[in-house]
This record gives structure tokens, C-alpha cells and sequence, in this order.
């Protein structure tokens, strides 16, 4: 076995796998805050990105561009708590599940009105001759010399964003008051509204908190894959990894992006054989995802339920 | 020969297969033929046979009316029986005057509620032995009176009782019924009741086709004449609800031809629309409250002859659009005839049933006249009086003006002060004759009329059906007896206070915090106010006091006709009575429950 | 204000739970049903082949996932992927089967099996896992068996443009249309086996949701535990859901390919199609037959209604992206809209109204 | 009368929790038991050992003569014991005919295909059942409310709901769990009456918790209390009432 290429390999699945949690993040921080299983999350990646490019492509500065999609991000967040979210609030799951797919509806055409419908490139090196990275185009392997083997150098970047990213909400979860509140608002609705906390405010805040993080991992994904309607499927995506991690578990989200990340690059080159055909990648997360459940029914970090009858 | 299981019988020969009667229970509507009937009740007569019930036994029904003891009615009187029905809520003095006077051999009650009553009374009267149709909750009662009717009755086989039946005598008493105003029993012949149904089916040309639901004890002198005899007289279906909380509903499946009620479920209906309106969206109580009036407009104006053509149109749209609906969800779509007795209903009401063509005959009668002396007849449109004195009857008011007649159809006492004066039998009410028409209008009891201080002379009971027409109000009593002004005690009706204070955002715990609320008390007043509008000057309502609880069947303070009952009243709420006497303000309450409340009188 | 319900009583139980219990009602049913058939000569091939015949398809696998979703309370996204085991299994049955034995109405049904085979393997997990985690089986289950049929040519007769046109003769019901001189392939033969084999399982969809298993499926629903407490086995409840509900989908399928574009193609079974009828699921409401078909409706027709709407009002002055956008920007507005009016979809909205029409005026 | 139902050495722990430890105790045939003790003592759980639906860690159940430590809920229901839940356990999106029909599911031989096609005995077993569930209703007096959704009915009326649900499945044995929470006094005395019946009429075995001490002494022949999981009374309820730690339990005594 060449170790070497598997290491390459695992490094590459992991890297990938941060791509996937920074998604799944934004579906666990909603679903832990209010019960709802937000499928908007793709077109919220699409719309941010959009408007990202757009303003790019205008000649707006990349941090001016970065800041003002950030602040659409936040309104749109906050007027999804309003008008979609607010009204909703007593009904149940499968109504808000399908809410959201209709402001995912909503927003891929309401982001491809105001924009358009065609396939943006990011081209992401254009912006990031800061010193930070190579000036060279950064899809371009690098070689790693003290582990003697080569990883896309942009993996590296977008994981060290990622990373960034969830120090950041786990300093602003775990210290601030307004994380606070959303760690009570998601052991129990009740208590914390009794206790005082606005309900309302925290959904806001964690809907303004989703949009920031779409609008990251929309720009780090669109790099990959382009700024187009393919972005949507990025949700696609992250549905095996929170699954895995457990709906409700920001640390699941994080190591259920690596084990998919990591078993995806797996099952490709070791399994795609076996099953005689290509892409297996598209329903092998889910495979994975499904046999990982049915011995872990609650996911890997979700809180087991002790039926109370 | 006309007798009970004579019509039966009859029936079963003329037309067999059609319902006579039919109940429902356990959730389906079940059905009885005539044959079926007659079946039943001779199997029935075989088992009673066998406990010797024979000629001249009285035998007491006791409760609601289910099949089983419809049937045992019938079947009692094939063996030349008497039958006491009993009313299934009556207090258990009552039961004791009953079953004592009327010497009761054998009681057949409906369930543990009847007999826990019989059992209170049990050493003070004759009974020899108690069939009880349900032994439900009883399996540890050790009684040797007691039997269960399933066992008794699980033996027994059809029989012929053909001869029996023909050889019955019209002219022998099928009933004992109870007055209780008068506290007093009757002796009903076969031949009294059934001619006097005919009458009733004649003048409105009821079929066999018609029917009618029978929700209420036949103990009720009006209600055994007008639902169970005229139905057996005419042949139509008799239907019974599946149980008391079902009625509405039941009512409206059957959607019967004929309705029979004393005026208290008349009221009752309006008081449901009113309050049921009430939390109607605000648009659709506009429409409806708009709809209203124009209706009542248009019916004045077809009272008086005046409607137009377009009249004619505007009350067709109103009737598809609003009232027909109404009618449907009440069940009166198929409504032709509804009679109403044990008191009249105020104008507005009675205008208001005519106004949707639910046309309430009134009627007069009581257990002496065998449920009834007079009757409406057909579209009349005057809701005061009670109608002409139906045909074999005489009517005269004496120089007390209580109304006394002469009837073919009579009842005599069965024991205890006579009432007739001199072949004339005194009614106990106080009315007069309208000279123009020959109505009768009846004022009330003669017994509860008032003297005011000053001397002036009124029947309450006319006062107390304006203030009552409110849907608001559920009862009133006027209290006045020698004193100088008129007050009365003010019961709220629970469901229409409700949901009007859910309208008005009024916050209250239960009844009697509803009841001391200043915002009812100002509704209460300011409907007292319109009503004294209408009153003579001396007659005016001064004050009132809103009742902290509705008045209980069990205690006897209202009848079984929900007509107030003055002197148990008098004697449980005499700390009301006599705070009004003295003029007070505030005042407590000890009330019957061994709790204290607080009420206090309102000045008008 | 249009019921009459005086007068109306039964007198046993099976009376008593007839699904139009009204005279009126069933005098319009039959009508309605009546029309259904009745209304073909009246109509274009047009009509019939670009609005019916897909309703019914698309309403046929609604009406399936009411029986797992709306019923049973397994949420699934596979919908799509079980339709394709149906549409694939009514090509493969009618191409490999000699023709004496195997005829369209037959396959179809063998295929519904398949893909009720299917399902059951896929629904297994759902013995343990619940709720929004069931997703992951039911996705499993769409990708998968779409990486199946585009991975393993023989399923598609080695085509290699991955669509395999259906041949004619497959229409040919043991020569019934040459007996009966219609033309078979048309549009109005293949709407007539459509419509049949819809109200057939729609009634049969229906005498279920009133009966034993329909209450076993709803008592899983709404509380497994207590289900199981009264005897219930909730396995065997979920599977039979999943076997039921992917016959279903797996007969809409081949409805799909066959009756309406007549061809096998992969492509139109991918994971939107699962989203388009688990929209017109809680649209038309969940757990009711009629509201199943109501949203399979309202779903299929709104982007065309929208479009054509906005092609007559602006003559063609934005292009149809702009258009479709709008229509989507809508689209969703709406469902926010429906869904924070009445959850319950458009049944449940029917059902207010015909409650509010027999209490009429009243409100209660 | 021989023991129906035999509880020994049952411990039952979440995590590292002891909801129960170590309890025996047994019903006897036909009688009304009263699991009685203060919340938090483990009543609910030692009814849920009972059919199946916690497995105690250790310990065995033994009931109608067969011994186990878990027992599927299934095939307690199937073995003849009903029950009905502390927090109503009625299904919200059916009405009450329905919910209680669902009790009736294991007297329904038809297959899906039979009841889908509605013919056959799909048809006879809706009607017989129904029967069986109209009576139930009418022992309840709950006619007025069979086709109204359960969800829009009062606390009261749902618990009534549920002991319909219980009832009609003809249960050998009917666990309760606190049938009478939350309940006014003419809704408590009613349900009294009910559960009486039940067991005196139809000879069903009750085991029931209970709060309401007066309800308990009342109508049970025999108590058993728990508090911190442990058992620490069981006899007749004089027996019970004069013991000093379930008085010290009871009343808040410190010990």
C-alpha cells in the first residue's frame, strides 16, 4: 500500500471535510436554536455569493464587498425571522421544514432576479495577493516538504478560514451574552423564555449568524465549484454530515464533515471498483451516514432520547 | 276500543312494517316496527305476567325514556296495569308523596341514580319489588327488592294477548299523573287521553307520516299527551335521543316533523342561536344581527298584510342565506307544527320562530285536563294568548279570574281536596277570555299572584317572561309581596354570559364570580330598564339582585318544566328574600351548600 | 348553507363511516367521476398530454408519500428515486417479458411491487431512526438507485444516450385496441388507463386511511410509544407504509414514463422531483386523499398558470429567466404564506370551509 | 385469589440514575393496587417496567405464571395488559372514535389488502368492532364527543378518552398512571366510579398511581408506596396509613 498517497488522501478527505462542517454549522445553529430542519441553507450560499460576485464584478473592493454582503446577509436573516420564522412558531417540524423550503424557492429566484442566472467564476486569487497565500493560481498543488506530499494549497486556506470561523462561534457562543442565551434557548424553549430571554432577539441573532457563515462557506465552496445553481447543492451535501454529527451537536457537525470528508475520498478509490461504476460519491455519504444511524440512532454527539411516557 | 295497547294493536294490523318507534343507541339509530312493538311489549306483559302485575296494579316507570320502558308502559296496561310515570330527577320527598299515595307495587327505574333515590325513601312506601334496567354501579346493593329487568325478562316468551287487549276497558285508568304545583295525583283514563290526543291530531291534521322526538320524561302531563300518545294515536315515529348531553345533535339527524317542548327549550333554542352567534367573526354577527331585523321587519309587515313583492324577495334571500342555514344546524328544517306548553314565549321569541316558519302553537293544560285544555291553532299569529278551548270542552273564568273548565277529557284527583266547584274544575291559574276571539290568556298561578303594598294585585309571571326573554337571563323571580316597589332575583343564563364576556374581554374564574361582575350587573340593569318601559308605572322593576348560582332541579326550585318554583325558592334563599325585604345594599348569603356569598342589591 | 343535513341518520355502522356519508355528496362524487370519463371528446390530445396525464402521475406518487409522510409520519426525500424503480421496472418487464405475457396494466402494477420491495429495504432503518434522521434513508435511497440505473446500462437496453424511446407495441394491451378499434398509443387511451388506475388506488389509498391500518399508521405517527403499548407493532407499521407508499410511487413512475412523455429517461427523477411532490404533498395537506391531488394540481399547474399569465400581461416583454424567477420568488412566498395561514394545507382548508358551510351561520 | 402479577428485585437506572431499586411486590387477581409515593419516587417507571417499556437492569417480572426481566410492550398488550400515561398518550390527529379504535387493532384479523379493497372481513370486523367500541363509549358517557378530534378536547375528557382506549382492548390486567391528575372533584369521583366498575364488574385487575390519598383509600384493596425508588410500605391501605414511613414520607417528616 502506498502510504504516502493515502495520506494524501486523508488529508485531502479532511480538508474537505472542514468545507462540509462550515455548511453544516449553519444547519446545526438553527435547528439547535428553534427545532427547525433549515433547508434555505443552499440558497442562502447561492444568494451571498451572488451578490459577493456581483458587487466584485462592479468593481466594488474585495473587503467592501466582503462587508456589505455580510450586512444583506444579516438583514436577510433577520427578515427571515420576522416574516417566515415568527408566524411559524407553534406549528410543527414538518411545516417549518417545508417553509424553509419555500424561502429556499424563494430565494433562488428572488437571488436570480436581482443577479442573474448565469455561472460566475470566483476567482478568489484575484483578491488574495495579500501576502497570505502564493500569487500563483491556488488550485495548484503544493508540496508539503516535511510530509513529502502535495495538497491544493487553497484546501489549506479555505480550512484555515473554516477554522477561523469556528473559533469564532465558539467565542461568541460560549462568552457573549447573546450565545448564552442560545445555549438556553436550545436546552428548553420554555425555561428560557421564562427565565426571561427573548426568543425572538436569539433567532434573529442566530438567523444574522447563519448569513455570515453562508456567505463564508458560500465564497469557499463557489471556488470550487463556481457561483452558480450547483452551490444548492452544497446543502445536499451537508446533510449526511450534521446527520452523522447529530442535529443538534456543533462539535458533530465538525467531526461529521471529517469522517465524510475523509470516507468519501476513501470509498472513491477503494470502493468504486467494487461497484463497477463511477460516481459513488453521490449516495456513498449517505451510505455511510445510514449505517453509522442505525448503530447511533441519535446521531454522534445528538442527546439521546429517554422517552418519557 | 280505544285503549293504549289497544292503538298498538291496531297499528300492528293497519300497517305493520312502519316505524313506531325508533332510538338511538350506541351510536346507530335502531328502529322498531309496529310489529316489533307489539312484540315486544306482549313478551314484555308475559314477564310482568309472571310477577303478578294484573288488573288495577300500579306499577311506577321510572326514568328517561328509553325503549325498554316505553315499551313497559304498553305492556303494563295490556295486563290492566297502571302506570305512574315518575320523573328520573325528582327530589326523593316527592318520590315518597308519589309512590305512597298512588300505592306503587312495582317500581321500574333506569338506573343506580333512581334507585340510590328509592332507597333514601324505601321504609316509607308500599313497593314490593324494583326492577332496575341497568345494574351498573349496584353490584354490591344487597336488597331483596331489587331485581334486574334483563333477568327478568330473559325468560320470558312472546305471547298472544290479543284477547287481553280487546278485552281491556277504554273507560279504566291507564295512568296516574303528578301534578306537581299542585302536588297532587290524577287519575288519567285510557279513554280521556286518547280522545284527547285525537283532538290535537285532528285540528292539525297530523299523519303517520310525521314524527317526533321525545327527549323529555313522560312524567311531564304535556309532554306524555303530545309526544307519546298523540304519536301512538296517529302512528307516527317516535324518536328517542341516545342520551341528554346528544339532544342537539340527535335532533338534528332526525329532523322530526312535529316538535313538542314546554316554552323553557323553546327558550332554550334561542338562547343556543344568541350565544352561539355571539362568537360568530364580526363581520357574520353584523350580517346576521342586520338579517334579524329585516326579517322581523318583513314579518310584521306579513302580519299586518303589507309586504311587498320585493317583501317577498328580500325574505327568501334572508331565509337562504342565514336562517334556513340556522334552522338546519338546530334541526327545524322539516318543522310543521310546533307546540309549546308549561308557559308561553315572550313576543319577540314567538314572532321570531313564526318569522323563520317554525310556527309555535301555544298551549294550555296540565295533568286534571290530560295535558291539554286549549290549543293555537295553526298560523296564529298572537303570541299572548294560549287559544281557543279545544271542541268538547267548556271554559269560564270565575269572579277570581281563575279559569275553570268543563271537559270531556278530564282527569279526576285521586285523592285529597277536590277541585271542582260545581261540575266546573278549577285550573289553579288566573287568566281571562279574550271577548273578540274567545283565546284564552293565562296570567299565571293564582297562588303566586302578588299584593303590593299599596294594594295593587299582578301575577308575577308576566313580568318575569319579559325580563326572561333576554338570551342573557335564564330565569327571574319577582319578589314584591306586600312591600312597596317590585324587585327581582336575576339568574343569568351561564352559556350566553360567557361568551358574551369572552366577547367583551371580561376576565372571570366561574359562574359566580361572572355573576358578581359590575359589567353584568349594568347588561342585567340596562335590559330591566327597556323591559320596565314597557310596564305600567306601579309595576316598574326598582331593584334587582344577580343570583350567585342557577337554581337546582334536585332541590325542587324549579319544575320539571324549568318554571320557577316560589316556595322552595322562598325557603333556600330566604336570606335574598329578606334583604330585599329590608332594603338593604350588600348582604350574605347562606346558602343551601353551607357556604356564605355576597351579593348586593342594584337600584334601577 | 348548501348541506342539509336534517333528517340525516344512519342506521348501522358501515353506514357511518361511507366515505361521502351525504346523498349529496355522492350525487356530485358520481357525477364528478362520472365526468372524469365522459369529458374525453371534448378535449385536445394537447390538454390531455401536457396538463392531465402528469398530474395524474405526479398525484398517483403524491397520494404514495401521503401514505409514509402524511400518514405514517416517515418523512422521505426518495420519492423520485422510487418512481424510477418503477418506471425502469415497467420498461424492463415490458422489453424482457415475451408480449403474450405481459401487457402495460400488469407491468405497471409488477413494477409498483419493485419498487415497494425497494422501499422496504430502504425503510428498514427506519425501525430505529426517527424524525428528521430518516432523511438520510430515504436520500440513500434516491441517489442511489439513480446511480444504479445510469451506472448499470442493461437497464436501459444499452442505450447510450441514456433516454430509450418506448415502443409502440408495448401499448398494445393483448391486441385490445385493435378489438376495440382505438388507438391505443393516444393520448385520450393512455388518459383513460391513467385515470382508472388512479381512482383505483386513490380508493384504495382511501379505504386504508379508514380503516385498521390507516389508524396503526396514524397511532405510529402521532405516538409510536403508546402505538406499541396498544399492540401496534410500529415495524411492521413502518414497513408496510414504506411498502404501500413506494408501490405508489413506483406505479406513478411507470404512469409517468409510459402514459405521459413515453420515453425512459433518467433525468427526470432526480432530487428536485422529490422536493416538487413532497411540496405538493403538504400543499394538498397531509393525510388527505383529496388534498393530495388538490396539491399535485395547484404544484403542476401554478408555474404554467404564472407563466402564461405573465406572457398575456406583458406580451413577452421580460424573458421567461426573469419569469421563472418571479414565478419561484412567488411560489414561495405563497407556501410561507399557506403554510402560516393553514398548516394543514389546502385540505385542511376544504375542511374548515365545509364545516363552516354546515354550521353556517354559525361558527361552532 | 393467586398472584396475577409478580414484581421482584427490580432496579431500573438511567445512566448512572436509580429511578428504581430493588422492589417486589405483587397484585393479586382482580384486586385494585395503589402505587402511591411522591414525584420522583419511580411510580411511572415501575409501570413502564411492567409492559416492557424500560428494561430494568435487574430483576423479573412474572405475569399470568411466566417470568421475564423484559418483556416487548407488544406482547404485553397481546398478553392482556393495557394501560393508559401520566401525560396523555392519545393519538392528537385522530378523533376519539378513532383513538379508541385503535385499541381494537389486535382483535383485527383482516390483511391490508382486505381492508384496503374494503370487502370481506375488513367490512364485518369495522362493524363488530365498532360495536365493541360504542359500548365502551357509552359505559364512559363520552357520546357526545365520538367524533370530535381529541386535541380539542378538555384535560378531563382526554384522560376519560384514554381509559376507553385501554379498556376496550378487554386488558386482563389495566395499568394506570395517575388517571385522575389535574382533574376537578366531580371529574375525580366520576373517574372513580369508572375505574370501580372496571374492576368490580368486569373483574379487571387495576394496578393504578394515584396522588390523591382520598381517592386511593377510597377505592384500592391494596397500596403499595415508593419513595427514592425504593418500596417502603405495601398492605391494605389501614395497614399502609399507619405505617411511620410512609406517613414521614407523606407528610414531609425529616427523618
Amino acid at each position: 500500500m502506498d502510504w504516502v498517497y493515502l495520506i494524501e488522501v486523508l488529508v485531502g478527505g479532511l480538508l474537505s471535510g472542514v468545507m462540509y462542517s462550515l455548511v453544516a454549522i449553519g444547519f446545526v445553529l438553527i435547528y439547535k436554536s428553534s427545532g427547525i430542519f433549515n433547508f434555505a441553507q443552499g440558497t442562502m450560499l447561492l444568494f451571498a455569493s451572488l451578490t459577493f460576485v456581483k458587487m466584485t464584478e462592479n468593481g466594488i473592493g474585495f473587503w467592501t464587498a466582503l462587508f456589505i454582503a455580510a450586512g444583506i446577509m444579516v438583514i436577510f436573516g433577520v427578515a427571515t425571522e420576522r416574516f417566515v420564522i415568527r408566524p411559524l412558531a407553534n406549528q410543527n417540524l414538518l411545516a417549518l421544514f417545508m417553509a424553509t423550503v419555500g424561502l429556499a424557492t424563494f430565494q433562488e429566484g428572488f437571488s436570480q432576479f436581482i443577479w442573474d442566472s448565469d455561472v460566475h467564476g470566483l476567482q478568489m486569487n484575484k483578491f488574495l495577493d495579500i501576502g497570505l497565500l502564493d500569487p500563483n493560481p491556488i488550485f495548484m498543488s503544493d508540496h508539503i516538504p516535511w510530509l513529502d506530499i502535495l495538497i491544493p494549497q487553497f484546501d489549506i486556506f479555505a480550512s484555515l478560514v473554516a477554522g477561523l470561523m469556528i473559533v469564532v462561534l465558539a467565542f461568541f457562543f460560549q462568552k457573549t451574552k447573546t450565545g448564552l442565551s442560545l445555549r438556553a434557548v436550545s436546552d428548553d424553549h420554555m425555561a428560557a423564555m421564562a427565565v426571561g430571554i427573548p426568543l425572538q432577539t436569539v433567532w434573529a441573532v442566530v438567523w444574522a449568524v447563519t448569513g455570515i457563515i453562508a456567505l463564508v462557506s458560500g465564497l469557499l465552496w463557489a471556488e470550487r465549484v463556481s457561483v452558480s445553481f450547483t452551490l444548492i447543492e452544497a446543502v445536499m451535501k451537508a446533510l449526511p454530515v450534521i446527520l452523522i454529527g447529530g442535529l443538534t451537536s456543533i462539535p458533530g457537525a465538525i467531526v461529521g464533515g471529517l469522517v465524510i470528508g475523509v470516507g468519501e475520498k476513501l470509498g472513491e478509490i477503494y470502493l468504486a471498483d467494487v461497484f463497477g461504476g463511477q460516481g459513488i460519491e453521490l449516495w456513498f455519504a449517505y451510505f455511510m451516514a445510514l449505517m453509522f444511524l442505525v448503530v447511533r440512532p441519535q446521531g454522534m454527539f445528538g442527546e439521546k432520547l429517554i422517552e418519557r411516557v | 276500543m280505544a285503549t293504549i295497547p289497544g292503538l298498538v294493536l291496531s297499528h300492528n294490523q293497519n300497517h305493520p312494517d312502519s316505524v313506531a318507534l325508533r332510538y338511538k343507541q350506541l351510536g346507530i339509530w335502531n328502529s322498531y316496527s309496529w310489529k316489533d312493538y307489539l312484540e315486544e311489549t306482549s313478551t314484555l306483559a308475559n314477564a310482568y305476567k309472571s310477577i303478578s302485575i294484573g288488573k288495577g296494579t300500579v306499577v311506577a316507570i321510572y326514568g328517561n325514556n328509553v325503549p325498554k320502558l316505553i315499551f313497559s308502559i304498553a305492556a303494563i296496561q295490556t295486563l290492566g296495569g297502571i302506570v305512574v310515570p315518575v320523573h328520573p330527577e325528582c327530589t326523593s320527598v316527592e318520590l315518597k308523596k308519589i309512590l305512597s299515595e298512588s300505592k306503587t307495587e312495582f317500581l321500574i327505574s333506569e338506573d343506580q341514580q333512581q334507585v340510590d333515590t328509592y332507597l333514601d325513601i324505601e321504609s316509607d312506601c308500599p313497593v314490593k319489588s324494583v326492577i332496575y334496567l341497568d345494574g351498573r354501579g349496584m353490584i354490591n346493593y344487597k336488597n331483596d327488592k331489587l331485581h334486574s329487568y334483563d333477568e327478568l325478562t330473559a325468560k320470558a316468551k312472546s305471547a298472544n294477548f290479543e284477547k287481553e287487549i280487546q278485552a281491556l276497558n277504554e273507560n279504566d285508568t291507564a295512568f296516574y299523573l303528578f301534578d306537581e304545583h299542585e302536588d297532587s295525583i290524577y287519575k288519567v283514563t285510557h279513554k280521556a287521553i286518547i280522545d284527547n290526543s285525537e283532538k290535537i291530531i285532528s285540528l292539525n291534521s297530523l299523519t303517520d307520516k310525521d314524527s317526533i322526538v321525545s327527549y323529555l320524561p313522560l312524567s311531564i302531563p304535556t309532554n306524555l299527551l303530545f309526544t307519546y300518545i298523540t304519536s301512538l294515536s296517529s302512528g307516527m315515529s317516535f324518536n328517542l335521543p341516545e342520551s341528554n348531553q346528544t339532544i342537539e345533535k340527535d335532533l338534528q339527524e332526525i329532523g322530526p316533523t312535529i316538535l313538542y317542548a314546554p316554552s323553557f327549550v323553546f327558550k332554550h333554542i334561542i338562547t343556543s342561536i344568541s350565544y352561539r352567534i355571539e362568537s360568530a367573526s364580526e363581520s357574520n354577527y353584523n350580517r346576521y344581527m342586520s338579517h334579524y331585523k329585516m326579517l322581523m321587519e318583513i314579518y310584521d309587515k306579513e302580519v299586518s298584510g303589507t309586504n311587498s313583492f320585493f317583501d317577498k324577495i328580500k325574505k327568501t334571500w334572508i331565509m337562504l342565506t342565514t336562517f334556513l342555514p340556522a334552522k338546519n344546524v338546530f334541526g327545524l328544517t322539516k318543522i310543521k307544527h310546533a307546540f309549546v306548553s308549561d308557559g308561553v314565549l315572550s313576543k319577540v321569541n314567538f314572532d321570531f320562530f313564526h318569522a323563520i316558519g317554525v310556527e309555535i302553537q301555544h298551549s294550555f293544560g296540565q295533568a286534571s285536563s290530560c295535558g291539554c285544555i286549549s290549543v293555537q291553532p295553526d298560523h296564529s299569529v298572537s303570541s299572548e294568548n294560549v287559544g281557543s278551548v279545544m271542541q268538547g270542552s267548556e271554559i269560564k273564568v270565575n269572579e277570581k279570574s281563575e279559569v275553570c273548565y268543563k271537559s270531556d277529557c278530564s282527569a279526576e284527583l285521586l285523592s285529597g281536596k277536590s277541585n271542582i266547584e260545581d261540575g266546573w274544575v278549577n285550573s289553579g291559574y288566573v287568566g281571562k277570555i279574550d271577548d273578540a276571539t274567545g283565546n284564552l290568556v293565562i296570567r299565571g298561578r293564582s297562588e303566586d299572584i302578588i299584593t303590593l303594598k299599596s294594594g295593587k294585585q299582578f301575577s308575577p309571571e308576566s313580568i318575569e317572561n319579559l325580563i326572561s326573554c333576554s338570551p342573557f337571563v335564564k330565569s327571574s323571580i319577582i319578589v314584591g309581596q306586600g312591600q312597596d316597589s317590585i324587585s327581582v332575583i336575576v339568574v343569568i343564563d351561564p352559556n350566553s354570559v360567557n361568551s358574551w364576556a369572552d366577547r367583551k374581554n371580561i376576565r372571570y374564574t366561574g359562574y359566580t364570580e361572572l355573576a358578581a361582575k359590575q359589567e353584568v350587573k349594568d347588561l342585567i340593569k340596562s335590559h330591566i330598564t327597556c323591559v320596565n318601559e314597557t310596564l305600567e308605572s306601579e309595576l316598574k322593576v326598582k331593584s334587582f339582585v344577580v343570583l350567585h348560582r342557577t337554581l337546582v332541579m334536585t332541590q325542587g326550585e324549579v319544575s320539571k318544566t324549568m318554571e320557577v318554583m316560589r316556595k322552595s325558592i322562598e325557603t333556600n334563599l330566604k336570606d335574598v328574600h329578606s334583604a330585599i325585604k329590608e332594603n338593604k345594599n350588600d348582604f350574605i348569603v347562606n346558602d343551601i351548600d353551607q357556604l356564605s356569598y355576597e351579593l348586593s342589591i342594584n337600584k334601577i | 348553507m348548501i348541506y342539509r343535513e336534517t333528517g340525516h341518520f344512519v342506521t348501522n355502522y358501515l353506514k357511518d363511516r361511507e366515505i361521502f356519508p351525504m346523498t349529496f355528496d355522492k350525487v356530485v362524487a358520481l357525477i364528478g367521476l362520472l365526468w372524469l370519463f365522459l369529458w374525453v371528446p371534448t378535449t385536445s390530445e394537447y390538454f390531455l398530454s401536457a396538463h392531465v396525464i402528469p398530474i395524474l402521475a405526479v398525484g398517483l406518487a403524491t397520494v404514495g408519500l401521503n401514505i409514509l409522510t402524511g400518514l405514517t409520519g416517515q418523512l422521505s426525500l426518495g420519492t423520485a428515486g422510487f418512481m424510477c424503480v418503477g418506471a425502469f421496472g415497467t420498461y424492463n418487464l415490458m422489453l424482457r417479458v415475451p408480449d403474450y405475457l405481459m401487457s402495460l396494466p400488469v407491468a405497471l402494477l409488477m413494477s409498483g411491487i419493485f419498487a415497494g420491495l425497494v422501499g422496504v429495504v430502504f425503510g428498514l432503518p427506519a425501525i430505529r431512526i426517527k424524525g428528521f434522521y430518516l432523511l438520510v434513508s430515504t436520500l440513500a435511497a434516491q441517489y442511489f438507485v439513480w446511480w444504479f440505473f445510469n451506472s448499470y446500462a442493461w437497464f436501459l437496453n444499452y442505450e447510450s444516450s441514456g433516454v430509450v424511446a418506448i415502443a409502440p407495441k408495448f401499448y398494445d394491451y393483448w391486441g385490445l385496441g385493435n378489438f376495440l378499434g382505438v388507438d391505443m398509443q393516444g393520448y385520450p387511451a393512455r388518459y383513460l388507463l391513467a385515470l382508472v388506475v388512479c381512482i383505483g388506488l386513490s380508493y384504495f389509498a382511501k379505504n386504508l386511511l379508514r380503516s385498521n391500518t390507516g389508524r396503526n399508521f396514524m397511532s405510529v405517527r402521532d405516538r409510536d410509544i403508546a402505538a406499541s403499548v396498544m399492540g401496534i407493532s410500529v415495524p411492521r407499521a413502518k414497513l408496510l407504509a414504506f411498502f404501500i407508499s413506494c408501490f405508489y410511487c413506483g406505479v406513478a413512475g411507470g404512469i409517468y414514463s409510459f402514459l405521459y412523455i413515453g420515453n425512459v429517461d433518467l433525468m427526470i427523477y432526480e432530487v428536485d422531483r422529490s422536493f416538487t411532490i413532497l411540496f405538493m404533498l403538504i400543499i394538498g395537506g397531509l393525510g388527505s386523499i383529496s388534498g393530495s391531488w388538490l396539491g399535485a394540481i395547484f404544484v403542476y399547474e401554478f408555474p404554467i398558470v404564472f407563466t402564461w399569465v405573465g406572457d398575456f400581461i406583458f406580451q413577452g416583454a421580460f424573458n421567461t429567466a426573469v419569469v421563472e424567477n418571479v414565478s419561484n420568488m412567488v411560489y414561495g412566498v405563497f407556501i410561507i404564506a399557506l403554510l402560516i395561514r393553514e398548516p394543514g394545507g389546502f385540505a385542511a382548508l376544504w375542511a374548515t370551509t365545509k364545516q363552516k358551510l354546515r354550521m353556517w351561520p354559525y361558527p361552532h | 385469589m393467586s398472584d396475577i402479577l409478580k414484581v421482584e428485585n427490580v432496579t431500573l437506572q438511567f445512566g448512572g440514575v436509580k429511578a428504581i431499586t430493588d422492589i417486589s411486590f405483587n397484585v393479586k387477581e382482580g384486586e385494585i393496587c395503589a402505587v402511591i409515593g411522591p414525584n420522583g419516587a419511580g411510580k411511572s417507571s415501575m409501570l413502564n417496567v411492567i409492559n416492557g417499556v424500560y428494561l430494568p437492569q435487574v430483576g423479573t417480572v412474572t405475569y399470568n405464571g411466566v417470568t421475564r426481566r423484559t418483556i416487548n410492550p407488544r406482547d404485553a398488550a397481546i398478553a392482556g395488559m393495557a394501560r393508559t400515561f401520566q401525560n396523555i398518550a392519545l393519538f392528537q390527529g385522530m378523533t376519539v372514535l378513532e383513538n379508541i379504535m385503535t385499541g381494537r387493532n389486535l382483535f383485527m384479523k383482516s390483511t391490508w389488502l382486505e381492508q384496503g379493497l374494503n370487502i370481506g372481513r375488513a367490512r364485518e370486523e369495522e362493524r363488530s368492532n365498532r360495536l365493541a367500541v360504542e359500548k365502551v363509549i357509552k359505559f364512559l358517557q363520552i357520546e357526545s364527543i365520538r367524533k370530535t378530534p381529541v386535541a380539542k378536547l378538555p384535560y378531563g375528557l382526554q384522560k376519560r378518552v384514554e381509559l376507553g382506549r385501554a379498556l376496550v382492548a378487554e386488558p386482563k390486567i389495566l395499568l394506570l398512571d395517575e388517571p385522575m391528575a389535574g382533574m376537578n372533584l366531580e371529574e375525580k369521583a366520576d373517574m372513580s366510579c369508572f375505574i370501580l366498575e372496571i374492576n368490580k364488574e368486569q373483574g379487571i385487575t387495576t394496578v393504578m398511581i394515584e396522588h390523591d390519598m382520598g381517592v386511593v383509600m377510597d377505592i384500592s384493596d391494596h397500596v403499595v408506596v415508593l419513595d427514592y425508588g425504593k418500596k417502603i410500605g405495601d398492605g391494605s391501605p389501614t395497614e399502609v396509613m399507619a405505617n411511620q414511613d410512609v406517613i414521614d414520607a407523606y407528610l414531609g417528616v425529616s427523618h
